[in-house]
């Protein structure tokens, strides 16, 4: 079933990187209160981009913006979910995109490290068992 | 058929991971705009959240909202809620018809009696007891009181369910009404809009589903977290406006810059809604971005608030022919009060006495 | 008084109404401005004496008899009907607190012509009974004998031989096909007898005939001070009638005020048809003879000098370069006062105020508007053109202290007058 | 009622009897001037009573020096609230857009940033227009009601434009209607008090004008 | 002896004086119509003028008063009035135009234009028929001028 972006049709986008609407200058005032506010309580912060109210070519100026950082990192659950540093570090960029990769939900986490990658307490208890379970089979024993 | 797993033990069961649990938890909360502080506690609730039993009824309607819904390509996450809850009854989606089709409804009924999710989209047509839409011979009157009676929550779709929508518009034929306006003493919520945005719907049963309860509503019962803002209030052409620069036809070149659309109609100052942010066919667009003004389609009554195509600030009636019937009437009455005044005057100055200076007597 | 005369004075002021009434008082915002322009507010600082609370009753009759929304308001009792009580407050503010000068219409925004109404109020009023004693009496005069001072003819007579004696000039009465016809006001027969000698002698000296009528010589109209167009225009037609039975071509009306306007331009529309002679005043007179090269004078004042404009010959008259091209004839020493022409103050005396006795305090109060443009400017002599002026400028110095001589124009170029040798003039 | 139905009655029948009752309202009182009718001057003039006549009614805009040295801030005032008046009226966008829609007629707007600011002044100077009514001696003596109703009735249209477009106060669809209703209040009462100043100035300024301009005197 | 025979010798009389012979003259003439009028404040004022030491402000006072006089005396606009009841109002205009300085400017002399006040003040109580009343003030002030200039020339003045 071929997809909405899929039809060629050229949408005439603003006048290239910085959108006459003036939208992005605040969210990047608001990024940079983030910051402040990581860098000063430690408190993370999560700016759902879906919220805000962005002409076409807003958000690609947006991200033009904030840049690549060094770390990209990709989560491979219920679809792919991209996590990429910007070029400010403590800022990151997380795209949730569906199993179909439509984006479900563009958000900027300012924090020391994004939740998605540290690993969920209760996984661990399930890695012991399931490390326990391989050491404890036959195949293990022969091969250590 | 009936299940009584929690929807965290069903996600389990299906082999989806904590990470993928928690990517779940931030979008469910973004799809619900709530804010994503609140992934925490909307976690907490999935893990416990009952699967409700949903009875969807259609009356006076267009299907556009069906349609809306299910054209929303809902990512998995929305496929994903509608695995978890039992859709007993939707008479267009469901595969049964006829008495066997009522047959289902009854028992999903009375196995949830008092807590299972009415959605109602369609307005209910009163007049002529109600004659003018029925299903299986059953007026949509009689079935939305006899369904609600026993529902937790009733969620009317649209703003045909939810105001009366175009059916309900001057001079409204078969008297269509709103669910609130039959239904009382039964915690109602209306996702207005013609249609309403899909993920809006989503989010909206996603909160439901959650939480347990209906969201914080406004004073016409639909839930703030969409409905709390006016489409002008988060609106990218809004800067636009602050300066006046406006689109004065269609095509102009103020319309090829993506100005305001204000003297085209635009009603998004007096229309709450979500289509701002939220947009539409996954946040590609919406209307006014489309480069056409909002029409208000949240509202109730927008199809009688005026022209389309009428500024905000242009009243709604013809002024010409008031122009004229005023105009002709003071006239009529200046000339009646006219007459009557020359005539005072002209008595005056017949009965006036040559004044000579005895007259002048002082006193 | 019987209710009767209140009854006429309310319908003769509705008589009065027309659409240019009507529209003044559609427009009145109740700014104030009137107020800011009027000598005897401004210098009584009483409320009372703002112009437009001047014709308040004549704006309630038109409200309740010619307005639909004043009709309703009037027979629900949401407006009072003027009565008796009205007539007594208001007769002080429309006789003796306006001397009809004519700054408040020029100032208003919305352009009311707020003098002409009190000038209209006053119709009703006076039929009323509610005219001042002074004015009904010089009314009288005027009528029954031809003058509003009592002077008759025997007086002008007498006049004229002392010019005859003195002067040796001729100041005929009655001369047929005559160039111009003169009239004179009392006050200039019985203050200033200088003005017919000074007639005389530029008359004779620009070469042109001119006569008095022994039927009609009075200038002044009681009428349209004390505000009664009939008396008014029965007063006029006496000039008229004189004036075209003797054939005359030009009538000239003296240093008087309200005499100009009364005659020129109140007086057809009082008797119903336009003259077939013209009116000019005497300064426009001399203007012409100044153009015309027949007016030769010699010698200049060096007193530093100042000119009084009355408010009937600038504002409602136009009359504001004569005087200055004729002074330029015998002074270089001319300066105008701050406010002067068309916006001058006015002496305070006019429009009857100088003959309603009960207006004298206010009178005086007012000239201290006068006084300050003097003792602002600060002059040696203060000149004229209108004799009632002359006496109210000279009294009101006179209790100030100050010791300015007033003089009319017309006299002061007589004197400047070069003496054709052997030409008439000294026997 | 919902402050849409509150805003549709507004736009819709609201505006339909203000403006009956305006028109309806000028109409009767031009006529019942005009009816008065005027005699014809015989005097013998000087110049023309059409050019003093329309020359009045431009040159008397202006004030005499003598009296605005009296009064100046009050004229000044007079300019401000007037001037900001009209200015918001004819020259923001939308209300350009009304009458575009209405009549047809089209020009441009200020920007309304502009206007806003313009909004502000006006109010201020109506402010200070009734504390110069209350506090000068001949304003409080000639005041009555209806200069007092006619003063509200100007000030709310501008007050609530300028809470409406600002979102201030009430939701802006009931502060919108609110506007409007306000400005139907304007148009309801205009006919019978003090503003019908805003058509009859002219005349006024024409009659004395035609006088000053036949007999040759500056007016 | 100097005589003056007529009105035109009379005003060239007059107009060689200087301003204080003037004045003086000039009294002298509103001495002899002084009993038209009952107000006695000209008398005194008068006598000022006549006194050679007066000082400036004895004359600007004497002014004052004469011209304090001249206004009682005026018919009031618009009252009921006589003309032959204006004779006092003449006298006390010349009696001011005497004591004051002259409003006319250069052309006539002072005291030629208060001897036509004095003239105006007769004027006014000559009957249509009695022409001589006017004629003796002619005369009368013919007759005063000669004196004065001889009493002058008999002092040594010239």
């Amino acid at each position: 079933m071929s997809r909405l972006q899929d039809i060629p049709i050229q949408v005439l986008d603003g006048q290239g990187g910085q959108s006459e609407t003036g939208n992005v200058a605040p969210v990047l005032h608001e990024i940079r209160h983030a910051l402040a506010r990581l860098a000063s309580t430690g408190e993370s912060t999560s700016i759902d981009l879906s919220a805000i109210p962005f002409a076409p070519g807003d958000e690609a100026a947006l991200f033009g913006l904030l840049g690549q950082g060094e770390v990209s990192a990709v989560v491979n659950a219920l679809g792919e979910t991209r996590i990429e540093e910007t070029t400010y570090p403590g800022v990151w960029l997380v795209t949730h995109r569906s199993p179909q990769e439509t984006v479900l939900s563009t958000q900027i986490e300012i924090t020391r490290t994004p939740s998605l990658l540290s690993t969920p307490a209760e996984d661990l208890s399930d890695a012991l068992d399931a490390l326990d379970h391989y050491l404890s089979s036959p195949t293990a024993q022969e091969s250590a | 058929m009936k299940d009584d797993q929690t929807l965290g033990e069903r996600l389990r069961e299906s082999g989806i991971s904590r990470r993928g649990f928690l990517k779940f938890c931030a979008t469910t909360a973004s799809m619900m705009a709530l804010p994503p502080s609140m992934v925490p506690a909307i976690a907490a609730a999935l893990e416990t959240a009952r699967r409700p039993s949903v009875i969807w009824l259609s009356f006076q309607e267009c299907t556009g909202c069906t349609e809306s819904l299910t054209r929303s390509h809902a990512p998995t996450v929305e496929g994903l809620i509608f695995d978890h809850i039992s859709l007993d009854y939707h008479h267009t989606l469901q595969a049964a018809s006829g008495e066997a089709a009522e047959e289902a409804r009854r028992i999903a009924m009375e196995e949830n009696h008092g807590n299972y999710l009415l959605i109602v989209d369609g307005s209910i047509p009163q007049k002529d007891g109600g004659v003018y839409s029925t299903i299986a011979g059953i007026t949509n009157l009689a079935m939305l009181e006899e369904v609600a009676e026993g529902a937790a929550a009733i969620v009317a779709i649209g703003t045909c369910a939810a105001y009366g929508g175009l059916p309900h518009a001057n001079p409204n034929p078969t008297g269509a009404a709103s669910v609130s306006d039959i239904i009382s003493g039964k915690p109602i919520l209306n996702v207005s809009g013609c249609p309403p945005i899909p993920t809006v719907i989503t989010g909206v049963l996603a909160h439901y589903l959650t939480f347990g309860t209906l969201p914080e509503l406004d004073h016409l019962g639909r839930p703030k977290a969409f409905f709390g803002n006016s489409i002008h209030d988060r609106c990218y052409r809004r800067p636009f406006y602050e300066r006046g620069q406006f689109a004065e036809t269609f095509d102009d070149e103020g319309a090829r810059k993506g100005w305001c659309l204000f003297k085209l109609g635009c009603k998004g100052p007096t229309t709450y809604n979500a289509c701002a942010t939220e947009k539409w066919n996954q946040h590609t667009s919406f209307p006014i971005q489309a480069g056409h003004g909002c029409i208000g389609c949240s509202e109730p009554d927008f199809w009688d608030r005026g022209g389309f195509y009428d500024a905000l600030s242009v009243p709604t009636d013809d002024a010409g022919n008031i122009l004229l019937g005023a105009a002709v009437a003071g006239a009529a009455a200046g000339a009646a009060v006219g007459l009557m005044n020359r005539k005072k005057q002209n008595t005056d100055t017949r009965a006036h006495e040559k004044v000579t200076v005895d007259d002048l007597n002082g006193d | 008084m019987s209710s009767a005369s209140i009854e006429k004075g309310i319908r003769m002021i509705r008589e009065q109404i027309d659409a240019p009434i009507a529209s003044f008082f559609s427009s009145c915002v109740h700014c104030g401005m009137c107020a800011d322009a009027c000598h005897f507010y401004v210098q009584t600082g009483d409320p009372r004496y703002t112009p437009i609370n001047k014709v308040e009753p004549m704006r309630r009759i038109w409200e309740q008899e010619y307005t639909l929304w004043g009709r309703i308001k009037a027979t629900l009792g949401l407006s009072r009907k003027v009565n008796a009580q009205d007539f007594e407050a208001w007769e002080e503010l429309v006789y003796d607190g306006c001397s009809l000068c004519g700054r408040c219409s020029l100032v208003c925004p919305v352009g009311n012509d707020i003098s002409d109404m009190i000038r209209k109020i006053r119709e009703g009023f006076a039929v009323a009974g509610h005219a001042p004693e002074g004015l009904v009496g010089a009314t009288r005069r005027a009528v029954e004998i031809g003058s509003p001072m009592g002077v008759r003819l025997s007086a002008l007579e007498a006049q004229i031989r002392h010019l005859k004696h003195d002067t040796g000039l001729d100041a005929p009465l009655d001369q047929a096909g005559a160039d111009y016809l003169v009239l004179l006001s009392s006050m200039e027969i019985m203050n200033f007898p200088e003005y017919l000698e000074a007639i005389a002698r530029i008359m004779q000296q620009a070469g042109k005939t001119w006569t008095i009528s022994s039927r009609a010589f009075e200038a002044t109209n009681s009428g349209v001070q004390i505000g009664v167009s009939d008396i008014a225009a029965e007063l006029v037609q006496r000039v008229v009638d004189a004036a075209e039975e003797l054939g005359v071509k030009t009538v000239i009306s003296p240093e008087c005020g309200h005499a100009y306007t009364a005659i020129r331009f109140e007086g057809p529309n009082l008797i119903g048809r336009p003259y077939n002679f013209r009116v000019q005043h005497i300064l426009e007179v001399l203007e012409e003879f100044r153009q015309q090269g027949l007016l030769k004078t010699k010698g200049k004042e060096t007193d530093r000098m100042t000119f009084h404009d009355p408010c009937q010959l600038v504002r409602k008259g136009g009359v504001i370069e004569a005087p200055r091209n004729l002074l330029g004839m015998v002074t270089d020493s001319f300066v105008e006062m701050r406010d002067h022409a068309e916006m001058n103050w006015c002496c305070g005396g006019g429009g009857g105020v100088s003959a309603n006795e009960r207006a004298d305090e206010l009178k005086s109060k007012a000239f201290n508007q006068k006084k300050s443009q003097l003792d602002e400017l600060g002059v040696d002599t203060l000149v004229t053109a209108c004799a009632n002026c002359r006496i109210t400028l000279e009294e009101g110095l006179e209790r100030n202290d100050m010791d300015i001589p007033v003089i009319g124009l017309t006299e002061m170029l007589a004197d400047h007058l070069v003496e054709e040798p052997g030409k008439g003039g000294e026997t | 009622m919902t402050a849409d139905a509150f805003l549709s009655f507004a736009r819709g029948t609201g505006f339909d009897w203000a403006l009956t009752i305006f028109v309806f309202g000028m109409l009767l009182r031009l006529f019942e001037v005009l009816s008065l009718g005027r005699k014809p001057d015989l005097s013998e003039g000087r110049g023309s009573g059409v050019q003093g006549g329309l020359k009045t009614i431009v040159t008397r805009t202006l004030p005499r020096a003598a009296v605005f040295a009296r009064e100046p801030v009050r004229i000044i005032n007079g300019y401000v609230f007037h001037i900001g008046f009209l200015a918001v009226l004819f020259l923001y966008e939308p209300h350009i857009e009304l009458f575009d829609a209405k009549m047809g007629l089209s020009w441009p707007g200020l920007p309304t940033g502009i206007i806003n600011a313009l909004g502000v002044l006006t109010i201020f100077s109506l402010l200070l227009a009734l504390a110069l009514r209350l506090t000068s001696p001949v304003l409080k003596f000639l005041s009555t009601g209806s200069d007092y109703l006619a003063w509200l009735v100007t000030l709310l249209p501008v007050l609530t434009g300028y809470l409406a477009y600002n979102h201030m106060l009430l939701p802006y669809t009931a502060m919108l209607a609110v506007h409007i209703l306000s400005v139907e209040l304007l148009m309801v009462v205009a006919p019978f008090t003090k503003l019908t100043h805003m058509f009859s100035f002219m005349l006024a300024r024409w009659y004395q004008g035609y006088r000053a301009g036949h007999r040759g005197v500056e007016s | 002896m100097r005589t003056i025979e007529n009105d035109d010798d009379l005003r060239a009389a007059l107009t060689q004086m200087d301003v204080t012979d003037q004045r003086h003259v000039a009294a002298l003439f509103v001495e002899d119509v002084l009993e038209y009028t009952h107000d006695s404040r000209l008398r005194h004022a008068l006598s000022v003028v006549i006194r050679a030491d007066a000082s400036e402000a004895e004359l600007k006072a004497a002014h004052r008063t004469a011209r304090a006089a001249a206004l009682d005396a005026h018919a009031r606009c618009g009252a009921d009035s006589d003309w032959s009841d204006q004779s006092p109002y003449f006298v006390a205009r010349a009696a001011e135009a005497a004591t004051g300085k002259n409003a006319k400017g250069t052309s006539s002399t002072l005291a030629w234009l208060v001897a036509m006040q004095c003239r105006m003040a007769t004027c006014c109580l000559a009957s249509e028929t009695d022409q001589e009343s006017e004629e003796n003030t002619c005369s009368a002030q013919r007759r005063i001028a000669a004196e004065f200039i001889n009493s002058r020339k008999d002092n040594g003045h010239e």
